[in-house]
Parts: C-alpha cells; structure tokens; sequence
C-alpha cells in the first residue's frame, strides 16, 4: 500500500519583511524526554551521550544532529532532522530504556526560525522574554498571541526558532507577520 | 427633611441654607438591641429594614471607615435578578422588586435606571444553558427574553457581528435589569435610616467579639465597648477577617476584581450588556462614562487594586465585541475586595455563636442583593430565622453537600 | 516683539516651534495655520482663539487651563470619520498639516450653546441635587428625566464606526526606569546611562526636557532648552539607554511592572501602513526613578474659568516654549514668588504685566506692577477673559483690563504614581502640598516630584536617585549650575466669599459645591469626591483636589491632611482602550486551532463551528440540502447504515508513563484502574475533590507502564493541571510522568457497520473482533508501516474505531480513509451528527457534565469505588449528594411525534402547577433523531429512575413550548450494545 | 506580579494558573474516622488571611511547575517560592 505523505503544519514557507526572515521548518522530528522516579542521573548520562551535556534549566544545547532543551523539571525535548530521525521517539526508547519516559512531540510543534537585524524588535511586541540579554542557547516557554510556545535562541545573533502548537500554525505564523511588519 | 423638587426649588432660591446633613454624626451608645457591623450597602440597608420593616428601634451600624466605601461605592452598579438555581432565583428577584421601589422607600433618588442586561450567546451549548436558565426566570416569576441576532443588532447596531471570533448567535435579555447609582444606594439607605434613629458610627473598628459561654454580648472597637442582643455582620471582603476574632474560618477567600470607566461620552449603549465569549460586560452611566469589568485579577488579595493582565483581558473583550470602542480612553482602573464563596452563593445565617450572625460570601454579585440582603439579614436578625427567599443561604450546606453553584466551578472561589 | 502674521496673531519671537514649517489645521470649520512643535491649544492661542470648550454640567465656555496633560477644559474631538477621538486634550495634541478638531459638549456652535441655559440654572443643580428629586411620578425617571440627564451629559462622541487602526502591546526590560525627561529624570538617565546600566527614559511629551523647554533659566552655559538637546543627545548615542518619547507610563503595578502607552502615530494624519497607532508596552525593570515634576495649581475665585484665565506656569509655557503670548495685556495672580517669574517671562517677552499677590509682603519689581496684598474677586468676558476686578489691599476694588490671567498657587508634586500601589503621600507644609511617602517597590522619586522644586536640586536629585537605584559606587556626574530659588508661598486657595468659583472646572465644581458638601455632612475626602464629583473628570483632578481638600479643611476646622489625601488611580492620563487590547480583537480576539483535518473538510464545504479556540466540522452539506437538518440527518443514517469518519483530535490526550502509572490513574478515576489489561480500554469518570463530576474520558493502556488519557474537549487543559496537581503536590514519589499530547495525534472516530472494512484496508494487521475486539487499544502500524494506535471505541454505539497517527500524517489519512471507505459510501460526519448519535446513545458530553453534576446524577454512582481511594470519593458520599429525590438522567420523547423538546425547557408534572416550586427537571440536550424519526432529549429528572414511563409536561415559556413528552430510558439506540460488540 | 520561580528566576504571574491556599496539599486521610468532617475543612475551610499566604501557583505557560508561593495579600509581596513536589516530599507525603 502506497505510504501516507506528511504535510508541513502551514506550509507558509518562508518570508521576508524588511530585515526579518520568517521561515517554517518541517523538517524537524521531536520527543520529549522524562526521567523515570530515581534515574535522573542513569537519564543525565543517556542526555549526555547524545547531546554531549545535559541541557540545564533554561538552556539548550544545539548539538547536531540531536539538540536538545530543558522544559521542566527532569523533562527535555530532544529534536534531530525529521530525514534521520522520523521515528526519533522509538530511538530514544532504544537509548533511554527504563530510565525515562519517551513521549513523541513531532505532530505537536510547528517550528518558525526568525532571522534579521530587527528580530529582537519584533520578539519585544510579541513575547515577554528579555530579548536582548539571550545569548545562543537560551530557552524559554512563554506566550505568543496567548499560545504556550518556545523560544531558543540559536547560534546566530539574529536567529531565534519558535517552536509553538502545530493546530495554531496559522494563528502564530499571522502573529509573527503582523510584527515583522509592525517593526520593519 | 424629605427630599423633594419642591424642597430643591426652596434651597435654591434661599441660598440653600436649610440642607441638614443626611446622616447624624452620633456618640455610640453603651448599648443596642442589634449592631451591625459594616457600613455598606449591606448594613446600611439591614439597618433601614431593621428600622422601617421590623421596628427594631436600638440599631446601630459601625463602620471602620467612612460609609459607603467598600464595594458599594466600586463596583459596576448592575442589577438584575437573571439567575438559574432554586436558591437563588427567588432571592435575587425579590431583590429586584425592592429595588424598583426603592426611591419611593427611601426618598433618595438613587437613579435606579431598569435599561435592561443582555448576555450574548455564542455557542449553542450556551444557548441551551441560557435558555434553562431563562425559563427558571420566568417560573420563579421575574422576566426573561430570549433574542435573535437581529434584535440585537438593532439595539446595538456598533456591535461586531461580521468579523466576530465567535460569533454572536443571539441573547437572553432581562429587560427589568439595569444600573442605579452606586453611592446614592448607600447614601440613601444611610439617610432612611437615620431617620428611623438608627446610630450610624463611621471611624469605629471592631477589634473583637465579646462572647462570653458561647454567647456574643457585643462588639469591642476602637472607640470602646459596644453591646449588644445581637451582632450582624456584613462586611463582605474582610469577613474572614473579622470572624476571625470569633475563632471563625469561612468558606471564602477574598480577591480582587478590577472595574473600569471611560472618560464621558455622549450615549451609545443603551443598556447593560454581557460578552458570553470572554470576560467582557459594560453599561454606560448616565454621565457618559462606560462603566465595564470582566472576571476577577484571580489570586487571593486584600490590595484592592490589580495588575495589567486582567485589565488587557477586560479590553480585549471590549474590542472583540465594540470595535468601535478602540478610541475610548479608559480613565481610572479600581480593585474591591470580592467575598468569593465555595459555592459563588452568598450566606446570611447565624454562627454557632448564640447572638452573632453572619452575612457575606456576595463574591462579585453584591450590589444587585443589596436590597434583598439588608430585607433577609433584618428578618433573620428580628426573627431568628431565615427570610423566606434566603432559607437556603447556610453555613453548613458545604458539609451537607447542598451546595449552590450556578456556574458549577466547585470549590474554587477564583473561578465563580 | 510681536511677529505679524496673517492669522497667529499672538505668535511672539523665540520658542521652539519650526517657524520654517507650516502646518495648516481647522477647529470647527475654521481654517488656521500653525508650526512643526505646537499642540493645537499652542496653535490656537497664537491665532487668538482662547474659547476651546464647554465644561461638562454648565457648559460654561472654557478655554486651556495649562500647557500640559493635566489639562481639565480644552478637550476637544480630534480627526473625523472612523478615526475620531472624543474628548482629546488640546494642550497636548501635536499639531500636524491637516488636523481637523472640532468642540464637543455643546447643543449649536460652540459660542452660542443652548445647553448654557444651566450655567443660568446652577442655583438648582448643586453638588447632589439629582439625588434630592425627579422621583415623582414615578415612571418618570427612566422616561423622561434621564433621557434628558444623558444626552446632556457625557463630553464628546464617538464615531460608532470600527477603530480602523491597530495597536501593538510589547515587553521591555531594564535595570532602570526613568519617568519624566526634565532636569531630574535626564540627569537621573545620564547618571545610570554612564554607569552602563539598561535604562529606559520615558516622557509624554513629544520633545524631552520637561519645563526646561518652557523656562528661561541657564544651566551651565547653556539655555535649558539646548542643555537639554544635548544631554538628549549624549543619552542617544548610548546603546545602553532607550529613550521613549511620546511615552506616557500610565501605571505601577507590582513588583517593578509598569504600563506606558508610546504614541507612535497620534502625531501623524494616518499612520503608516501596517504600523501601529500606539504600542502599549510593559516594562520590567528592576528600579525606577520618578521625576514626573510637578504641576501648578490654580486659586479659586469668581468667575475663574473664563477662557483666558490659566495657570501662570501655562502662560509661561505658551511664551516660552511655544512663541505665544495670550495678547498683549496679561495678569498674574500668585500666592508665591513663582508667579512673579511668570510675569518677569511674560514682561521680557513685551507683554504688559500686573501681578495680583496675596501676600502683603510681595516682593517688588522694576518692570512689572504689584498689588500686594490684592486679590482677585471676579472676572468679566462672556466668551473669553476681559476685565479682572481685584480687591486691593485696603479693600477698595480695581478693574484690570487683560485678556489673560495667570494663577499661580504653589505646586503639587506629581505622586500620583507613588499612589498606584495605594501608597498615600505626606503633607509638607513649607511647600503647602502633598509629597511622596510610601513608594511602590524600587521606587525613588527625585526633582520636583520629590518636591525639589529649583532646578539644581532637580538636577542634583535625579543624579542621586539614579545613584541609589543602582546601588552606583561610581562618582556621579558633574552637576551643571543652575538656579536654586527656595519655595517662597504663603497659602491661599480661594478668595473668602466665592461661591461660583471653579475648584473642579471639567466637572463644574465650585467652592459652594464643597460648602454644601461639608453641610450636608458629606466630611471625608471619599464623600466630597463622590458627593460633588470633585476629580473625576477626565483629569483626575490633578489640578482640583488639593483645592477642594484644603476649602473642606478649612470648614471643618481640620488640617488638610486630616481631611484625607488625595490619591491616584492608574492610569496617569485616559488611555485608549484599543491600546489595552492590541492585537486581539476582530478574528484575532483568540487564537484558533484548527484540526488535522481542516483543509480537507473546507475543500468539502464542510461548516464550521468555535468548540473552545478550535475550529470543528459541524456539518457537510451536499448540493440539494437547504437545511443544516438535512445533512446532519444524512450523516446520521449513512453511519449508523454504513460507515461515518470524524475527526476527534480535539478531545484532550495526556500521555501518562511510568511505573505507578495505573496506581495514578486509580487515584484521579472515581472507577478502578488498576487492573485493566494492556492492550485495553476503559471509561474512567474524573470527579472533582468535592464529588462532583469534573471529566469523563477514556484511559487505554498502551503498555503495563503506559497510558493514554482522553479528556473532553473543553476539558484538556483543566484536567492535564489537575493530574499535574495529583502529581507533585498530593503523590510527588509516584514514579509517573505525565505530557500533553492533544496535538501530536491526528485522531478520526470511523464508525458504522462497515468500519472494520474499511480500516482493513488501511490497517497493518488483524483487526478481526477476536483479534481486536470492544474496548481493544493498540500501537499498530498503518499504510505500510506508519507507526499508529487504534482504539476500538464508541461513541456513536455503533461498531467503532478511533484511529490516530501522528499528525503531519493526518491530512493524508483521511484522504486515505476516504478513498479506502468510497466503496461502503463513507460519510464524513461533523460534531451535529456526533451529537445526535451520542444523545441516541444517552452518554453524557458537556451540557450533562456542567459542574454540578454528581456521578449519582449521571447514574454512574456505583461507579466511585469504594474498595480505594480517589479525588472526590469522600465528600461524593454527602447527604445533599444521595437524596431519595435526585436529579438522575433519563430519556425524554414527545408523545406526540410532531414535538419538540428543546434543551433548556423544564419538566412539570403532567397535571400539576407550573412554577419553579413544582420544577421536577430540565432537558439538557435534545436534537431530532433521525434513526427514531422524532425528537429526543437526554434530561436531569428528579427521582428519575423511578419514573420512566410516566408522562410530564415540558415546558420552555422563554420559547414558547408547553407539549407533553413521556420518560423512558436514555438509551435510545441499541441499549445492549450489540451493535458496538459487532 | 512577578513570581521568581525556583529553577527559572522571575517569571511573569501572567504565565501562572493560581489555585488557592496551599493547604489544599495537605489532604486528609481517607480512611480516618473523621474523614468525611476533615474532607470538609480541606475542600471547604479558608483561613483567608489579610497578610502572609501560602497559596498553589501552576506555571502553566512554563514548566508545568506547581509552586508553592508566600505571599502577603495585602501589600503583594512574595517572601518565598518553592516547588510544590518539594515541599509536599518535605511534608511527608509520597
């Protein structure tokens, strides 16, 4: 039987507005990860051989292909390119074992990566993280347009990536245009 | 002094030299039939029925402040009696009726204005629940009228229904429902009653009960001893507090509520009107000022005042609905203190303790009872049991499970 | 001096307006001209328009009291169309080419009002009179007097139209706040800025500097105005510092979030495309500085709100600041030595000068006259100021012709931020005003505001705060030199016999309105606030409490502070709604969630509906149908005769692993857990701690350590917070971990007599009922291999799957479904035809599980095990829970097949009183079923399992229904369930 | 308000969902003889103090913490935050 075809969460592609580039990225595959009661460490060392470290509160490590982020206490999500890693949660299953709850995330995100000179503007009327002190790596949930999303901050200066819930594609992609434009 | 066009037409044309102050300014006495502690709507107007209704003739209300200055005197002045539950429906009616009497009670013209109160409906689970809710009116015989979304455009033409989120599907109407003039309604209960020789104490704090085996002999305060047969107390969002010095725990938490008035405008909203998708409801006072509020700040507080995130969530509302409000100014924001009950019903029985009773847990609702409050609690202080619309208003309805929850949130006071 | 133009007439040498530009402007119809840098009261002073409005109650003509926010009388509407603004302060209105302003508050032109008929008849409309009459007849009030009340009340209009521009809210952060941009707040913002801290300056005002663009003093070397030009400038080049003109902090809340409203547009004809009006920003800081200077007060007399009669400081501003002298004849009337610099301004300027000082020991002036000792007891001009009459000192009266006059009586120090987190101010006698005393957390206050009221120790102080903000070790900046006048004031706040003199000129407060006020017993600042409507105007009374709070001092015998303080409520000035609501409004009110299935189901035409923020197919409707009826009754039958698909991602999924996970579950499931078999699923009912009903759902076990919850719809995120509260704080050592799922799985209910066959075309294994029978769950594999669960569940009761697979996938797999069922006919179904099959069903959905339901009501009360403890078993067992009388749930059907039994109606006995005393139920859901071929209805009936059979009237009086329906069993389809089993 | 979380450092309360008096951690036993009169107090009872309040703040919008939050109901201020699953460990309960 023929296989079933993804779909991108929007499939708005990318665009720019003045100095801002908003690009949707279907390409990553997501799990969480949550250690089981009493197997934070045999987690950490699991964490650690994928990622390289263990991601600490607030922080990712974007780390290739696996990169990974803390979402709560003794939780992480782990992402790696969708084209390796489809079935990403069967993988940490395999690696994690007992020690940790694997939770597949894949369907739950659509991933934006915002990049440009006026992205910290555009991120000061959209969300309440204090834009201009993140350095790459740093991670924060908060609310954009009243959804629960993610924002990292990635290597480059001007790049962060917003992970928020795949059902509000629409409503978090027309929230992020309609700032690009508010600041271009 | 009675009030009247007459009397105002006098004072003006002789320099207005014979206006007496509306309330007496008296020396506590050692000793009253019944005190009642709080100088609120609620007191005030358990004061006045205790004098006028039930010829109690040694009443005194003691207020720590100045009267009038609680909740009566900030909220969004809305009456209506457009309740669902058996508890409530019939009090909340009788209610109206003394309010649509009441200038004529009081001589005070409290400008109570019956403009109507309109609650949107915009899901059809909504329209159920409303329409139960509409019918309980009706057989408990107050007004209910449900209408389509065309009636409502014609009243509210500036309402958004092209371009709504949630579009609205139509209305359940009480058309007796209205506004009236906060202060005056404790200005005018205070007057009234005064005039029937109750002792109105502003600037006089309760600092304990004294209860001597299992008995309350009255109220000790900041300016002495004051005894009592019996002491009610009605004191809305600090009634834990103060029942705390009888050693009581309520089934309460007090929060804040923020309301909100415009700058005047000339009229566009002619009545009372409720946003069924958000926490939006707005009425315009006879000053111009739209006079609106939404849902509670939600955390626990005594500040009386609150912060930016429910004032954002009371204009997004306004927006959704009234687009056109978007070049109103929002002039001054204010907190009360909301006596949230387990239930969101309020309770007006006596306390384990023989002589001390107790009225309170109104959480945002307060205003429009205050008729029918000060009507029960004055009945249950002269007689001892409850007013016929008030029976099911009990402490121990919680440990019997015979709780009254119109919104059916539980016992979580934030989300009644 | 005087430069001679065409119109501005009053257009005097010097200022910083761009007398290069030219502005053109109307106010009522009449065109004017004006410069890049002036309001548009700046604008019509210098084209000697002094007549700006008409005050709320008299409708007295009025014109600007001051050059600034605090303004009470010079509101006018600005912009036309969509874009109008009522109630607009003229003073700080920036002028741009094309502003069309026009009055309100007036019935004709704004020089003749025929609502001025109650200036003739405010000896009836005292302070309160309202309260006092228009009782008799009854009926009258709603009818007749306050109609008329209304429309003569309120200020301007709005458009009715839809706000056409959109507003922006945003975050800030920084280390420090600094509010207000004069001597203080920039010297405060240089300090911190050089220090290398985050700082924000903001100011109202659309040029930086505060009253140093409006005085004449040097600082250092430099004019005030260009010291502060270049200190601008200095702070401008600082990465570190972020300037906010145009930026009014409106409010401060707890811990160190403020509100600020930056005018990004209002100084523009439209704004630019896609940019906002205004952006409501909050900023987080950790310290803030307040120099939000302060404001000079007015003295109270006859006849003190003609247009033309301002504050002395506004006069001073108009010259200074904006090149214009309110004609060329001026008075100022001044209880301190402040006034006199007003006048030593005005005289330098070429305006003609007389100064009326209370004081017997004014100081002299070579250049200017000064009655010592006078006061001023009336004023004359119909429509503007012409004549002040003055008592002088022996008593005898004189006529000063001017065409302004200047009141001057002391400052107030601008608190009214330190009063948001209700902090009350002190008094300061010396200065005969209110100070700031308790302050909001990280506050400091510096300059004027402090009550620093020289500009060197403005200057000093703004420096010092920043210092202490900061907590600063580094040496403060080099403080330029500059004048340090002390406060010399003697107060005075109304002329002893006044009685038409304006305390609160927005609100038509006079000194008799006070006077009344304290007769009739109304003592305490809240009453007289309330009583006269003193300071609640638009203006908050910035300019009109102290002069209210001292005259009620003074006939009480009491102190002014012992009659109360004045305190402040946020917002600092009236901000627009739109600002507060941003983004959300229209369609992005609230975000909207749609369902894997989305496109597809518009490509059908499927109609939507709002379930919560999420977007459900309600029904399809195919060609011919005219009513929703039709389709939903097709999609109806189609399932239950063949096979239906509908897509149920929306219901709530929480991920629940570990190994205690089914010792959890039994402990937030009123029914056991423990013992389902993986690879099963079980309903499970959620009670409340207080026994009642919170959710139902089902619970399958993927794995001994893992489960899949569904929640309803409406429910997810309460229900996730609750487990999550089980969780940590009531059972923290269970090994269980707990995750959202609701969006990862694209989930579709296939249902009907052939859904097996088809989802055995789509499945990778045996679904055959032995292999995978009712209430079977599995991780399965689909379509060659896509990793999928199956649930063999029902809602609909018929033979039913729910299918999931991750949701990228869900597009493609009702596509599949759709294609896999076409040969049985597959019908997609929406939440009508959901509906209707569940209510044939008799389960229970959102109308039944409305929070006040208990499991006894529902029926399931022998479901709440008592063998275990779980949330709400204990007070599910309360009396009031378990009487003989209990509404249960029944079934309800017409007896004559024709009616309706809507939702919403109530059940009497057949032959009893209908009234709420005799109330026996209520329907709570009903629909028309097409399988039966009548309407049906699942209700709550009092002692309801006792009385199926009986007949009862339904009653809906709201829509009219009265019919008889008969009591029967909720289960109206296929009550054994064999169908589900198939 | 701000609310310094444990892990996280200040947070906006805006991202929390508050619940009500921390008390509500410390649930009777069942099986007690007074089970049913102290389910009551539990569910029911409110000390509602005007000052100091231990009270449940979920970090909804964040971690998906429960908190334990000490605050004074009157002035706002926050004296002390701690997780909730700390706190209920330290308390006894498993």
């Amino acid at each position: 039987m023929d296989r079933l075809t993804p779909v991108p969460a929007l499939g708005a592609g990318t665009q720019t507005i003045g100095s801002v580039t908003i690009a949707e990225n279907s390409g990553v595959a997501l799990a969480s990860v949550a250690a089981r009661r009493g197997q934070s460490d045999a987690c950490g060392k699991v964490l650690k051989s994928i990622l390289g470290d263990v991601p600490a509160v607030g922080k990712a490590i974007l780390h290739d292909p696996e990169a990974g982020f803390w979402m709560g206490p003794d939780q992480w999500m782990i992402g790696a390119p969708m084209a390796s890693h489809e079935d990403i949660a069967d993988q940490l299953k395999a690696s994690f074992g007992d020690a940790a709850s694997i939770t597949e995330q894949s369907g739950a995100w659509v991933v934006f990566d915002v990049t440009g000179a006026k992205m910290p503007d555009m991120c000061e009327i959209l969300c309440n993280v204090p834009i201009r002190k993140m350095v790459a790596g740093d991670v924060q949930r908060t609310m954009i347009h009243q959804l629960g999303c993610f924002v990292i901050r990635r290597a480059a200066d001007d790049h962060i990536r917003i992970l928020g819930p795949r059902a509000s594609a629409g409503t978090l992609h027309h929230a992020l245009v309609t700032a690009a434009k508010s600041v271009a | 002094m009675r009030y009247s066009a007459f009397r105002v037409i006098k004072e003006a044309l002789t320099g207005h030299k014979g206006w007496k102050p509306a309330w007496r300014d008296p020396v506590p006495a050692a000793q009253y039939d019944i005190v009642v502690v709080g100088g609120g709507g609620h007191g005030l107007a358990t004061a006045h029925y205790l004098a006028k209704e039930f010829g109690q003739a040694r009443v005194a209300v003691i207020e720590k402040g100045w009267i009038g200055g609680g909740n009566v005197g900030r909220n969004t002045t809305i009456i209506r009696s457009n309740y669902l539950l058996d508890g409530n429906e019939p009090f909340y009616e009788f209610s109206l009726k003394l309010w649509e009497n009441l200038e004529q009670d009081l001589n005070y013209n409290a400008m109570v204005s019956q403009r109507g109160i309109l609650n949107l409906i915009h899901s059809d689970g909504q329209r159920d629940a409303f329409t139960r809710r509409g019918n309980a009116m009706i057989l408990n015989g107050a007004d209910a009228d449900i209408l389509s979304t065309e009636d409502i455009k014609k009243r509210y033409p500036f309402l958004n229904t092209d371009d709504a989120r949630f579009p609205i599907k139509g209305g359940l109407a009480q058309h007796r429902g209205g506004t009236v003039r906060h202060d005056a309604v404790a200005w005018g209960y205070a007057r009234s009653a005064d005039s029937h020789g109750v002792d109105i104490i502003q600037n006089c704090e309760v600092t304990g009960f004294r209860i001597e085996d299992g008995v309350c002999k009255g109220v000790e305060t900041t300016r002495g001893f004051i005894g009592a047969k019996k002491v009610g107390c009605a004191v809305a969002g600090n009634s834990s507090r103060l029942m705390a010095l009888a050693n009581m725990r309520l089934p309460m938490e007090s929060h804040v509520l923020q309301a909100f008035v415009s700058e005047g405008l000339k009229p566009v909203l002619p009545g009372v009107i409720t946003f069924g998708a958000g926490h939006f409801y707005c009425s315009q006072s006879d000053k111009g000022g739209l006079v609106f509020g939404g849902d509670l700040d939600g955390y626990n507080s005594y500040a009386q005042r609150g912060n930016l995130p429910a004032v954002e969530d009371v204009c997004e509302g306004a927006m959704a609905i009234f687009p056109m409000l978007g070049r109103a100014r929002l002039l001054r924001m204010w907190g009360g203190i909301m006596d949230m009950s387990m239930d969101g019903s309020p309770i007006i029985d006596k306390t384990h303790i023989d002589g001390l009773y107790f009225n309170g847990g109104w959480c945002y609702g307060g205003f429009k009872a205050t008729p029918a409050s000060g009507f029960a609690f004055a009945h249950l202080l002269a007689k001892d049991e409850p007013h016929p619309t008030a029976t099911a208003y009990r402490f121990d309805r919680f440990e019997k499970g015979r709780m009254i929850d119109e919104k059916g949130m539980g016992n979580q006071p934030n989300l009644h | 001096m005087k430069q001679k133009s065409m119109t501005q007439t009053n257009r005097i040498a010097g200022g910083q307006v761009d007398r290069s530009t030219t502005l053109k402007f109307s106010f009522d119809g009449k065109q004017y001209a004006g410069h890049d840098g002036d309001t548009l009261a700046s604008a019509l002073l210098a084209n000697g328009v002094r007549l700006m409005g008409r005050s709320f109650k008299y409708h007295r003509p009025r014109g600007p009291l001051t050059a600034g926010s605090e303004e009470p009388n010079a509101l006018v509407q600005l912009r036309i169309g969509a874009r109008q603004e009522p109630n607009t302060r003229a003073t700080t209105a920036e002028l741009f080419d094309g502003l069309t302003a026009t009055s309100q508050n007036r019935l004709g032109s704004l020089s003749f009002d025929l609502l001025a008929i109650n200036d003739r008849l405010s000896n009836f409309l005292t302070a309160g009179f309202y309260y006092k009459t228009f009782m008799w007849p009854k009926a009258f009030w709603e009818k007749v007097y306050e109609p008329i009340i209304r429309n003569a009340a309120g200020l301007g209009s709005l458009s009715l139209h839809d706000d056409p521009d959109v507003y922006e809210k945003g975050f800030l952060h920084c280390d420090l706040l600094i509010i207000g941009a004069g001597p203080a707040g920039l010297m405060a913002a240089l300090t911190a800025g050089r220090s290398g801290a985050d700082v924000i300056l903001a100011d109202e005002d659309f040029r930086m500097g505060g009253r140093l663009n409006a005085e004449t003093f040097a600082i250092g070397d430099a004019s005030g105005a260009d010291w502060a030009a270049a200190t601008v400038a200095e702070l401008t080049s600082m990465p570190n510092v972020r300037l906010l003109p145009r930026t009014t902090v409106i409010g401060a809340f707890d811990h160190g979030i403020y509100g600020a409203v930056e005018r990004i547009s209002d100084h523009l004809a439209t704004p630019a495309p896609d940019k906002p009006r205004q952006i409501l920003w909050r900023i987080y800081t950790q310290k803030t500085v307040l120099a939000a200077g302060a404001i000079e007060r007015p003295i109270a007399f006859e006849n003190n709100d003609r247009p033309g009669i301002m504050t002395a400081s506004a006069l001073r501003t108009y010259a200074n600041r904006f090149g214009v002298a309110v004609d060329q004849r001026n008075a100022i009337f001044t209880n301190n030595d402040d006034g006199h610099r007003t006048a030593t301004d005005l005289h330098a300027k070429g305006v003609k000068v007389t100064v009326i000082d209370t004081r017997t020991d004014a100081p002299k002036s070579q250049d200017y006259e000064v009655l010592a000792g006078a006061q001023v007891v009336n004023t004359m001009g119909r429509l503007g100021l012409t004549f002040a009459q003055v008592r002088l000192q022996g008593g005898s009266e004189r006529t000063i012709e001017c065409s302004a006059l200047g009141t001057s009586g002391g400052w107030n120090p601008n608190v009214h931020m330190t009063c948001h987190q209700r902090g009350r101010p002190t008094w300061n006698a010396d200065l005969a005003a209110f100070v700031p005393n308790d302050l909001p957390y990280g506050m400091t206050v510096a300059g004027a505001a402090m009550g620093d009221l020289s500009t060197a120790g403005a200057l000093a102080g703004g420096a010092k705060a920043a210092q202490t903000a900061l907590g600063l070790t580094t040496p403060l900046p080099t403080i330029p030199d500059a004048e340090d006048a002390p406060v010399n004031i003697t107060p005075f706040w109304y002329v002893a016999g006044s009685n038409r003199a304006w305390v609160d000129q927005q609100n038509d407060v006079t000194v008799k309105d006070v006077k009344l006020s304290h007769q009739e017993g109304f003592r305490s600042v809240e009453h007289l606030k309330r009583y006269t409507t003193l300071g609640m105007a638009t203006d908050q009374g910035k300019t009109a409490n102290m002069g209210g709070l001292a005259i009620m001092a003074e006939l009480a015998g009491k102190t002014i502070p012992e009659v109360g303080t004045t305190i402040f409520r946020p917002p600092y000035t009236p901000v627009a709604i739109g600002a507060f609501a941003g983004r959300h409004r229209g369609q992005d009110f609230h975000p909207k969630r749609l369902t894997p299935t989305h496109n597809w189901a518009a490509e059908q035409g499927a109609v939507f509906v709002e379930v919560g923020n999420w977007m459900r197919a309600q029904w399809f409707p195919r060609a011919g149908e005219t009513t929703w009826r039709e389709s939903v009754d097709r999609e109806v039958m189609a399932t239950r005769g063949s096979v239906g698909v509908c897509d149920v991602t929306t219901l709530g999924k929480v991920d629940v692993q570990g190994a205690d996970a089914a010792t959890f579950l039994n402990k937030i499931y009123c029914n056991g857990f423990a013992k389902l078999p993986v690879g099963k699923v079980r309903y499970g009912l959620m009670l409340r701690e207080d026994g009642i009903a919170m959710d139902d759902g089902t619970a399958a076990r993927l794995a001994e350590d893992h489960f899949v919850v569904t929640t309803t719809t409406a429910n997810a995120l309460p229900v996730y917070r609750h487990m999550e509260f089980v969780r940590q704080c009531l059972v923290p050592d269970m090994d269980v971990q707990l995750i959202s799922t609701t969006e990862s799985w694209a989930q579709y209910a296939v249902a009907g007599p052939n859904a097996r066959r088809v989802l055995e075309k789509i499945v990778d294994q045996d679904i055959s009922n032995d292999a995978f029978p009712f209430m079977a769950c599995a991780d399965i594999t689909v379509c060659g291999g896509l990793r999928a669960r199956l649930f063999r569940i029902s809602f609909s009761g018929e033979l039913a799957y729910e299918i999931a697979v991750p949701t990228a996938y869900g597009d493609a797999l009702i596509r599949r479904i759709m294609q896999a069922g076409a040969e049985f006919d597959i019908t997609p179904y929406g939440t009508e035809a959901l509906g209707v099959m569940r209510i044939e069903k008799g389960h229970a959905a959102g109308n039944e599980l409305n929070g006040t339901t208990s499991a006894q009501n529902l029926g399931m009360g022998r479901m709440v095990s008592t063998k275990k403890d779980s949330i709400g078993a204990v007070l599910s067992r309360r009396e009031g829970l378990n009487t003989d009388d209990d509404l249960r749930q029944v079934g309800i059907k017409p007896v004559d097949p024709a009616d309706k039994t809507p939702a919403g109606a109530h059940l009497m006995a057949a032959d009893g009183p209908v009234d709420a005393a005799h109330d026996q139920g209520y329907v709570t859901s009903a629909c028309y079923s097409p399988t039966l071929g009548h309407h049906i209805a699942l209700a709550f009936l009092k002692d309801g399992v006792n009385r199926i059979g009986e007949q009862m009237r339904l009653v809906s009086p709201l829509t009219g229904v009265d019919v008889a329906v008969e009591i029967c069993s909720a289960h109206f389809v296929d009550p054994e369930g064999v169908r589900l089993r198939g | 308000m701000i609310i310094n979380h444990p892990l996280l450092g200040p947070r906006d309360s805006a991202e929390f969902t508050y619940m009500g008096d921390a008390r509500l951690m410390d649930r009777p036993d069942p099986d007690a003889p007074d089970a049913a009169a102290a389910f009551y107090d539990y569910a029911y009872l409110r000390d509602n103090p005007a000052g100091w309040h231990r009270e449940l703040w979920f970090h909804e919008a964040g971690d998906r913490s429960w908190l334990v939050v000490t605050r004074n109901t009157v002035t706002h201020e926050i004296s002390a935050v701690e997780l909730a699953s700390d706190v209920a460990r330290a308390q006894g309960r498993t």
